[in-house]
């Protein structure tokens, strides 16, 4: 179905892939996997022809659906895309068109290459949520984008990638914003899809899922691919070094040697949110000490960005109270507030929406940032902390990838200097590698400023690794809370075992059989 | 916008801009040394040779008193730029802080501002102007006042509807995240979000306020004769647009020159800030 | 007047535009020129005035005015019914004049032009007693003015109010019928069939030739030119001079031209203030502007320079006047040199003990005609040559009012249409003061030209009246109250079709006697 | 719903008196006196005429009493007596409401229509159509309005005789005056359309829907041109202005009857009654199209629904 051969994409003297061949056949599997930002989304864009108009592209071969794609022009191109290949971009909580209904967006492409009866597409429509596993489809469909938590927005953009049955499926990321459950419910659709004749290109920065899908893997660097081979292979004995550490970031426990403090720095009691007749958030009571970290898991749409945004006031609690280093804080007016802000900061699970795109790197996180000289010195060097360069200070976050987005995020999180950071999903984007880069350079605050956190994360190992207490909600409420082993090893609520049940274990990949269910 | 499929990105040298750049030279010479650009006094009458057509001694011809029109074009760009970009910017300036105040400044302050640029959006332009101009007198300045104080309006409301969408974005959220006072994330993110459709009509409004001047001067409100001056030139010279096009269109396509010139200029300004290629 | 060859022949639509809409319909409320042309077609006057000063009957049959000249007696038509059948008799006369100096009526124009009249008598159904409380020479010309027109006794009983409006309710018994009105637009008249009392002064009898006439409103000059060009009009009222020469080349056009009579556009001096209140500085100021050739540049050749207050074609013109007072730019200097200003400033005008000779002239832009505002600023740059510096100063209505009641100006300039001699009285006669609605603007207090005035109001000896109007031409031309500018001409544009669109003594255009040719 | 509705209403009237009062104090406090207004400059009446008028119109009473009876006046609907034309306000501006309004309308749908086809013509694609495309609609906003007016009626009013160069009988009358008043609009607004749509161009969801293979037509028409369009409503306040403030200059040029040129004279001649009552119908206008705005925002845009600020 694809075929493609030195492909190499630049953008101005940048080449961000250089030389990569790749196929994807019918009903089979190969995932992309690399660090962050080494070319992975941009292959992918590369093979619709939508690699963007600051970017050059050429390739030796190009071949999708058997036709010779280098002469391709438009019509052409619109011909491919959606019906011969299906794409869900990395940047999930972006992707759908926020004045557009959902039902709209996801129908839109069997209006498009009428792959449907134009009066079974509603139908089809609810049929398409349903099956990547959105509850209430009927309702959702007739929503905007914005009224859907992260994870309904990508299973969304999972239903309208798949709407017009395309032969070739690139996923981008499909997962990251989804708790384990969900995950599950998706990779096995992928893998229903799959042995149904449609080839899936994966792009995952997670081991675990890719070793759930993929037949075959390919291992990308600076754009370069270092090493392929049948999943099992790559996976279970990795050649390159550069994949073993890719691999092998096996998280640990990043809370040991450092005892929370006993000063309560943030406290919430009996919070409780509504959007209309859904509950988002009800009655969640928190208590977070200095050098604490609360690890927060639960359901997609289970209300925990809802929370999280309640505790740093950005949204006022129809219930319930926040308190800030012992004083009020959800119930002061913002001119009140400002002045603490710099106390408690948060790292949005939609970077790329919390950047003014007009803005560089460098001025985004220097915003972050007290008055005075050395701010662009203090920026580079918070950059540098979360794994980027200077090369990356004067970009705008339209040219960055979706990891790199993320980072930036972090920094500038960190460069107003807080003591306490509320995480949204922090590192959903991140592999391994990274992932472990990050989680260090947050044990070391913690360690060093006693750091408090509250880490909001659908991946459970990240969550044990840092968390010392750990909350799980579902449907807007706390089901379970305790401190951190507790919780794991005797979970009580039965969704609690559920979700730890289905989550794709490290220790799962070494005899994960491909084909496996 | 156009999808890099199998492409290079295009690296076309804007001519526009270039251009437009030289006529806003030519523009400043004239405001600033108008002797260079003529030899010719624009108020010195020739009765015996009134209405001539462009030629050799008067390349843009001469007016019903005899006066060269390419030095009356000249000398005018003083004044009319004045009145044109200082009524502009008074106007643009007044109404930005109002409509950013308006949409940053919470509900109340909001509805009131809005009500009361209702009322002042009401008042014909032409009639605060006159009122403005009855009371400080005529002349350049006043004019210029007079046209700017009523565009304050309309640029209050522009600012105010695109800022309440920036006001709204992810961006604006996290800024409130950071602890960044009001103030600054008006200045930093909203303005310069809200600046696109504003600066056009800043642009436009160059222009429209030159014009607006001439209604005024129209009306015997502007500057007196024999000051020199687009819009008056316009409003003079359309009354023998039948039998001599001259006087009447080289001032017309002067102010078109200018409002081009500063749209195509401001424009690509815009997009080198933003770092885009457009 | 404009007559094509063929016999007239009744039916069809002649539209006419002009520039300027009247507020107000109603002419003895209105002192608009315009109201006075279009209110002509409805309401006929007693008497018409013929082009050389004479009286011919209309209304009135005849009339006879006694020996102390303060009562006239009218013996009036009988046959004569207003459009809305209420009969023509002497009630209807009195009901009239009486309205017209009532002060409910707010008269701007016809309360002055009907001078002293004291009241008017009901001898019989058909004869009227007008008394006047002087004798004032100029009455029979007022009557026969728009301004004085009779309207239905009954319109002025139950719409008095609307009148202003101008409609079907203005009722007269002229040859058409005021049929509607657009605001902005137009006013539409219709033929009314039964006229047969058109005045001694018209080409035929009977009914008008027009089924319609249309009088349209286009203030923009371009538009207007415009309009007869493409045919959507077929006369054009006010042609911008500079386009009448292009105009008349044009198949399907013709272009008639007749001079305005009145006071010709003059610039009058502020006698009552320095500088003006010295002779030499008012004719070195005249001497100084030529105004034969600024006439020349200005009008395309079409206008005359003027030479007395007077326009040529006004009764009593004084043609001695001409060529009397040529530009003389030497003589400006020499004059002024002898006057003291004798310095010069950096911009080059003259000073007098250190004061610059600045001078200004008061205008309302929003009835000062372009080419009007082109020719003070003519005028300004030729006194800039001889050293002077005229400031033109804009002001809107309200504002120039009472600044130029109190005199606070130096020059103040305009021209009055009219073909009553008498309107010299207005500008010249030291009681017409600007404040108490005369026109007083030069500020003459003169008892010679106050006592030439008067007595050629108190007769009727035309010869005599002449007599003393030229000698009043001659002292304010030797005595440089005022300097005239231009004889106006009131040009048509008229498209072949329109035949014999007739003029009265005003050169305002008449109807009665037009026609069109088939399509 | 309702409470909104009658919070708006009661904002509409306030918003009426004010316009009512400004025009009011305006016309009052400037300097001179109104019968000389009314009179104007070239009159020959008399002082008694003058103090007829003052009388009449009740000019004599302190100002507070004046103002107290026209407000009462304007309470009742009464919108007093032109000075200038001796005529019930309402009857002055009854048959000038229709041809402004028509004039109004059809140059907005056009310049509204103008834009968007513009934008479609340039949108997306790049080359020499969109560069004439952009360029014709750069001059559309450059050019002043009346100025364009003389020239379009000099060339297919005078030289060819395609249209009516006056009046307003007929949709022929409309054209040229319509297209006067819509150009530079529609120059305005398809620059602020274009703008707009570069903005959004680099969005993900714009990416995500040519994935779908959507085309750039489709893209404009189901996603990018809504975006679009949020700043042409935030412009309708002043499209709507530029309606009112272009219909004085257009209607004086194409001689059509209309507000504009009533505007025109009744300020000369400071005809208080009318001009008060011609604030009162564009304040009214004014709320109206904002109260229009507020609820094309919600419409177009579902994000601002949610959080209910928008006023
Ligand atoms: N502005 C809004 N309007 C209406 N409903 C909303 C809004 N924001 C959130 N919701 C709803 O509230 C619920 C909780 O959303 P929230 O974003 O907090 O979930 P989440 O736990 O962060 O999910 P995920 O892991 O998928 O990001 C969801 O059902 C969502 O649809
Ligand atoms: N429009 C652009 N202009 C310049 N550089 C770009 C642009 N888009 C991406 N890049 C750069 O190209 C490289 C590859 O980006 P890409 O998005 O493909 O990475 P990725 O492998 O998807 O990373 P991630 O896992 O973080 O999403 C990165 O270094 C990125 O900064
Ligand atoms: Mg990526
Ligand atoms: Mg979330
Ligand atoms: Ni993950």
């Amino acid at each position: 179905m694809i075929r493609v051969e030195g492909l190499v994409v630049r953008f101005g003297d940048v080449a961000a892939v250089r030389g990569v061949d790749l196929t994807v056949g019918p009903g089979e599997c190969l995932a992309l996997i690399g660090e962050s930002g080494s070319g992975k989304s941009t292959i992918a864009r590369a093979l619709l022809g939508l690699a963007g108009a600051e970017a050059s592209v050429a390739a030796r071969r190009l071949e999708i659906g058997g036709r010779d794609a280098r002469d391709f022009d438009e019509r052409a191109w619109r011909a491919v895309r959606g019906r011969l290949v299906g794409f869900v971009a990395q940047d999930a909580l972006g992707s759908l068109d926020p004045l557009r209904r959902v039902r709209d967006e996801i129908a839109e492409p069997m209006l498009i290459h009428r792959t449907a009866p134009a009066g079974e597409i509603g139908a089809r429509v609810v049929d398409l949520l349903g099956r990547v596993g959105v509850p209430e489809p009927r309702v959702r469909a007739a929503q905007y984008p914005h009224e859907l938590s992260g994870g309904l927005r990508q299973r969304a953009l999972i239903a309208s990638a798949l709407a017009a049955e395309p032969g070739v499926l690139i996923a981008d990321e499909p997962t990251t914003a989804l708790d384990v459950t969900v995950q599950a419910r998706i990779l096995d659709l992928l893998a229903d899809a799959r042995r149904a004749g449609t080839g899936l290109l994966l792009i995952s920065h997670d081991p675990a899922v890719v070793a759930r899908l993929a037949d075959r893997v390919a291992v990308l660097r600076d754009g370069e691919v270092v090493e392929s081979g049948p999943a099992e292979r790559v996976l279970g004995a990795p050649e390159h070094p550069y994949t073993r550490t890719l691999l092998d970031a096996v998280p640990r426990a990043r809370t040991a040697g450092s005892p929370p403090g006993s000063r309560v720095v943030l406290e919430a009691t009996g919070i409780g949110k509504s959007y209309g007749a859904r509950a988002a958030v009800r009655d969640v009571s928190l208590r977070l000490r200095s050098g604490e970290t609360i690890g927060v898991v639960g359901e997609s749409g289970s209300g925990k960005s809802t929370l999280a945004r309640i505790l740093m006031g950005l949204v006022r609690p129809d219930a319930g109270e926040v308190r800030l280093d012992g004083a009020p804080w959800s119930a002061l007016p913002e001119r009140r507030r400002r002045p603490r802000r710099g106390r408690i900061q948060l790292v949005h699970q939609d970077p790329h929406g919390s950047f003014d795109p007009r803005l560089t790197v460098g001025r985004i996180i220097a915003e972050a940032l007290p008055r005075g000289p050395g701010r662009r010195a203090r920026a580079l060097e918070l950059l540098e902390m979360v794994g980027l360069s200077a090369g990356h200070l004067d970009r705008r976050p339209r040219r960055l990838s979706g990891g790199q987005r993320q980072r930036v995020a972090i920094a500038r999180a960190l460069g107003a200097g807080p003591g306490v950071l509320v995480c949204d999903e922090p590192v959903s984007a991140l592999d391994v590698s990274i992932q472990a880069q990050i989680l260090d350079l947050l044990a070391g605050l913690r360690h060093r400023l006693g750091l408090a956190m509250v880490f909001i994360s659908h991946d459970l190992s990240v969550v044990r690794g840092v968390s010392d207490t750990v909350m799980v909600m579902k449907d807007g409420r706390v089901v379970e809370e305790g401190p951190v082993a507790d919780v794991f090893e005797r979970p009580s609520h039965p969704y609690t075992r559920t979700l730890l049940a289905a989550s794709p274990t490290r220790a799962s990949r070494a005899h994960a059989a491909p084909h496996e269910r | 916008m156009i999808p890099g499929a199998l492409t290079r990105p295009s690296r076309a040298r804007p001519a526009g801009p270039v251009l437009a750049g030289a006529v806003l030279v030519v523009l400043a010479v004239a405001v600033a040394f108008p002797g260079l650009l003529t030899g010719r006094d624009p108020v010195v009458t020739d009765l015996t040779a009134a209405l001539s057509p462009p030629g050799a001694g008067h390349p843009f011809g001469t007016d019903e008193l005899g006066r060269d029109v390419l030095a009356r074009v000249v000398y005018g760009a003083r004044t009319s730029l004045l009145i044109g970009i200082g009524a502009t910017v008074l106007g643009a300036l007044g109404g930005t802080v109002i409509g950013l105040v308006a949409a940053a400044g919470g509900r109340r302050v909001d509805q009131a501002l809005m009500r009361i640029l209702d009322v002042a959006l009401a008042v014909p332009e032409l009639l605060l102007a006159l009122v403005i101009v009855a009371f400080t007198g005529t002349g350049t300045a006043n004019v210029l006042v007079a046209v700017g104080v009523a565009a304050v309006p309309n640029y209050a409301r522009v600012v105010r509807g695109q800022a309440l969408v920036a006001v709204r974005s992810g961006y604006a959220e996290a800024a409130v995240g950071l602890g960044t006072p009001w103030p600054v994330i008006v200045l930093r993110h909203v303005l310069p979000n809200v600046a696109g459709p504003s600066l056009l009509l800043a642009t436009t409004g160059t222009g429209t306020s030159i014009i607006s001047g001439s209604a005024l001067s129209f009306l015997g409100l502007g500057p007196e004769p024999p000051a020199v001056e687009w819009g008056v030139m316009l409003a003079d010279g359309r009354e023998n647009l039948a039998v001599a096009w001259w006087p009447g269109v080289f001032p017309g396509v002067a102010v078109v020159a200018v409002v081009m010139s500063v749209t195509v200029v401001g424009r690509w300004l815009q997009a080198r800030a933003e770092g885009r290629t457009a | 007047s404009g007559s094509g060859g063929g016999a007239p022949r009744a039916g069809g639509t002649l539209t006419f535009t002009t520039d300027i809409e009247p507020d107000v319909f109603d002419p003895h409320v209105s002192p608009a020129d315009i109201t006075g042309v279009i209110m002509r077609n409805v309401l006929d006057s007693l008497v018409a005035e013929d082009r050389d000063g004479s009286f011919k009957p209309w209304l009135a049959t005849s009339w006879k005015i006694s020996p102390d000249g303060r009562s006239y007696t009218f013996r009036l038509r009988e046959d004569v019914t207003f459009t809305d059948g209420t009969p023509f008799d002497a009630a209807a006369v009195k009901a009239n004049l009486d309205r017209v100096v009532a002060p409910a009526t707010k008269s701007r124009y016809a309360a002055v032009l009907i001078g002293p009249y004291q009241s008017a008598e009901v001898a019989d159904p058909h004869t009227v007693t007008v008394r006047l409380k002087r004798p004032y020479a100029p009455f029979l010309h007022a009557l026969s003015t728009t301004y004085l027109g009779i309207y239905s006794p009954k319109a002025l009983r139950e719409h008095a109010a609307d009148l202003a409006a101008g409609g079907p309710q203005n009722v007269g018994s002229g040859p058409f019928l005021l049929a509607s009105r657009v605001k902005g637009q137009q006013a539409v008249f219709t033929r009314n069939p039964a006229y047969d009392w058109a005045p001694g002064t018209a080409r035929h009898r009977g009914p008008a030739y027009l089924d319609k006439l249309v009088i349209g409103f286009l203030p923009e000059n371009a538009t207007r030119v415009g309009a007869v060009g493409s045919g959507q009009s077929d006369v054009a009222d006010f042609l911008p001079a500079g386009q009448v020469r292009s105009l008349a080349g044009r198949p399907g056009l013709r272009v008639l031209s007749h001079e305005s009579p009145g006071l010709v556009y003059s610039y009058y001096l502020n006698t009552e203030r320095p500088p003006f209140d010295r002779r030499e500085a008012r004719l070195a100021v005249r001497a100084a502007i030529d105004t034969a050739l600024i006439t020349k540049a200005v009008f395309a050749g079409q206008y005359r320079p003027a030479w007395s207050p007077l326009s040529p074609s006004t009764p009593a013109y004084d043609a001695t006047v001409e060529n009397t007072w040529p530009y003389r730019p030497g003589e400006a200097d020499r004059l002024l040199d002898g006057l003291g200003w004798t310095g010069r400033d950096t911009d080059g005008y003259r000073t007098k003990d250190g004061k610059r000779f600045a001078i200004t002239l008061l205008y309302v832009p929003a009835y000062t005609k372009a080419e009007r505002r082109t020719y003070d600023t003519a005028v300004q740059d030729a006194l800039r040559k001889v050293g002077v510096q005229l400031t033109l100063k804009p002001l809107d209505g309200a504002a120039y009012t009472p600044i130029r009641d109190r005199g606070d100006y130096d020059i103040i300039a305009f021209a009055w249409g009219g073909s009553e001699p008498d309107l010299l009285r207005t500008v010249f006669h030291s009681a017409s003061r600007l404040a108490d609605g005369g026109a007083n603007g030069a500020r003459v207090h003169d008892p010679e030209i106050d006592a030439w005035l008067d007595r050629a109001a108190a007769t009727t000896d035309r010869a005599a009246r002449a007599d003393l109007y030229a000698k009043v031409q001659r002292k304010v031309i030797a005595e440089g109250y005022s300097v005239p500018a231009f004889v106006a001409s009131r040009q048509l544009a008229v498209r072949d079709r329109a035949r014999d669109v007739g003029f009265d003594t005003s050169a305002w255009p008449l109807f009665y006697d037009a026609w069109v040719t088939g399509r | 719903m309702l409470r909104f509705a009658a919070r708006r209403a009661l904002a509409g009237v306030a918003v009426l008196w004010a316009a009512a009062t400004l025009a009011f104090a305006a016309l009052h406090l400037l300097p001179g006196d109104v019968a000389d207004a009314v009179l104007g400059p070239n009159s020959g009446a008399p002082p008694q005429v003058r103090a007829q008028i003052r009388q009449d119109y009740g000019l004599d009473d302190p100002l507070p009493a004046q103002y107290l009876r026209h407000m009462a006046a304007l309470a009742t609907g009464d919108l007093g007596r032109s000075y200038q034309f001796g005529l019930p306000v309402s009857r002055v501006l009854a048959d000038q409401v229709g041809p402004t309004a028509e004039l109004a309308v059809s140059a907005a749908v056009l310049s509204v229509g103008l834009a968007f086809c513009a934008a479609l013509a340039t949108g997306g694609r790049g080359g020499a159509a969109s560069a004439i495309a952009g360029g014709i609609g750069l001059l559309a906003l450059s050019v002043p309005s009346y100025w364009l007016g003389i020239l379009g009626l000099a060339v297919f009013s005078f030289r060819f005789g395609l249209l009516p160069a006056a009046g307003a009988d007929g949709p022929q009358a409309l054209v040229l005056p319509a297209i006067t008043l819509a150009l530079p609009l529609a120059g305005v607004l398809a620059q602020v359309i274009r703008q707009q749509l570069h903005a959004i161009g680099d969005a993900p969801f714009v990416l995500t829907a040519r994935a779908r293979g959507a085309g750039e037509r489709r893209l404009l028409a189901r996603h990018t041109l809504r975006h679009a369009g949020l700043p042409v409503v935030t412009l309708s306040g002043w499209i709507t202005g530029a309606l009112m403030g272009g219909a004085v200059l257009t209607e004086t040029v194409f001689a059509r009857p209309g507000l504009g040129r009533v505007l025109v004279t009744a300020v000369g001649s400071r005809d208080i009654p009318v001009v008060s009552a011609l604030m009162l119908v564009s304040a009214a206008a004014f709320v109206v199209v904002n109260l229009l705005v507020d609820l094309a925002y919600l419409v177009i845009d579902p994000r601002l629904r949610a959080s209910g600020a928008v006023t």
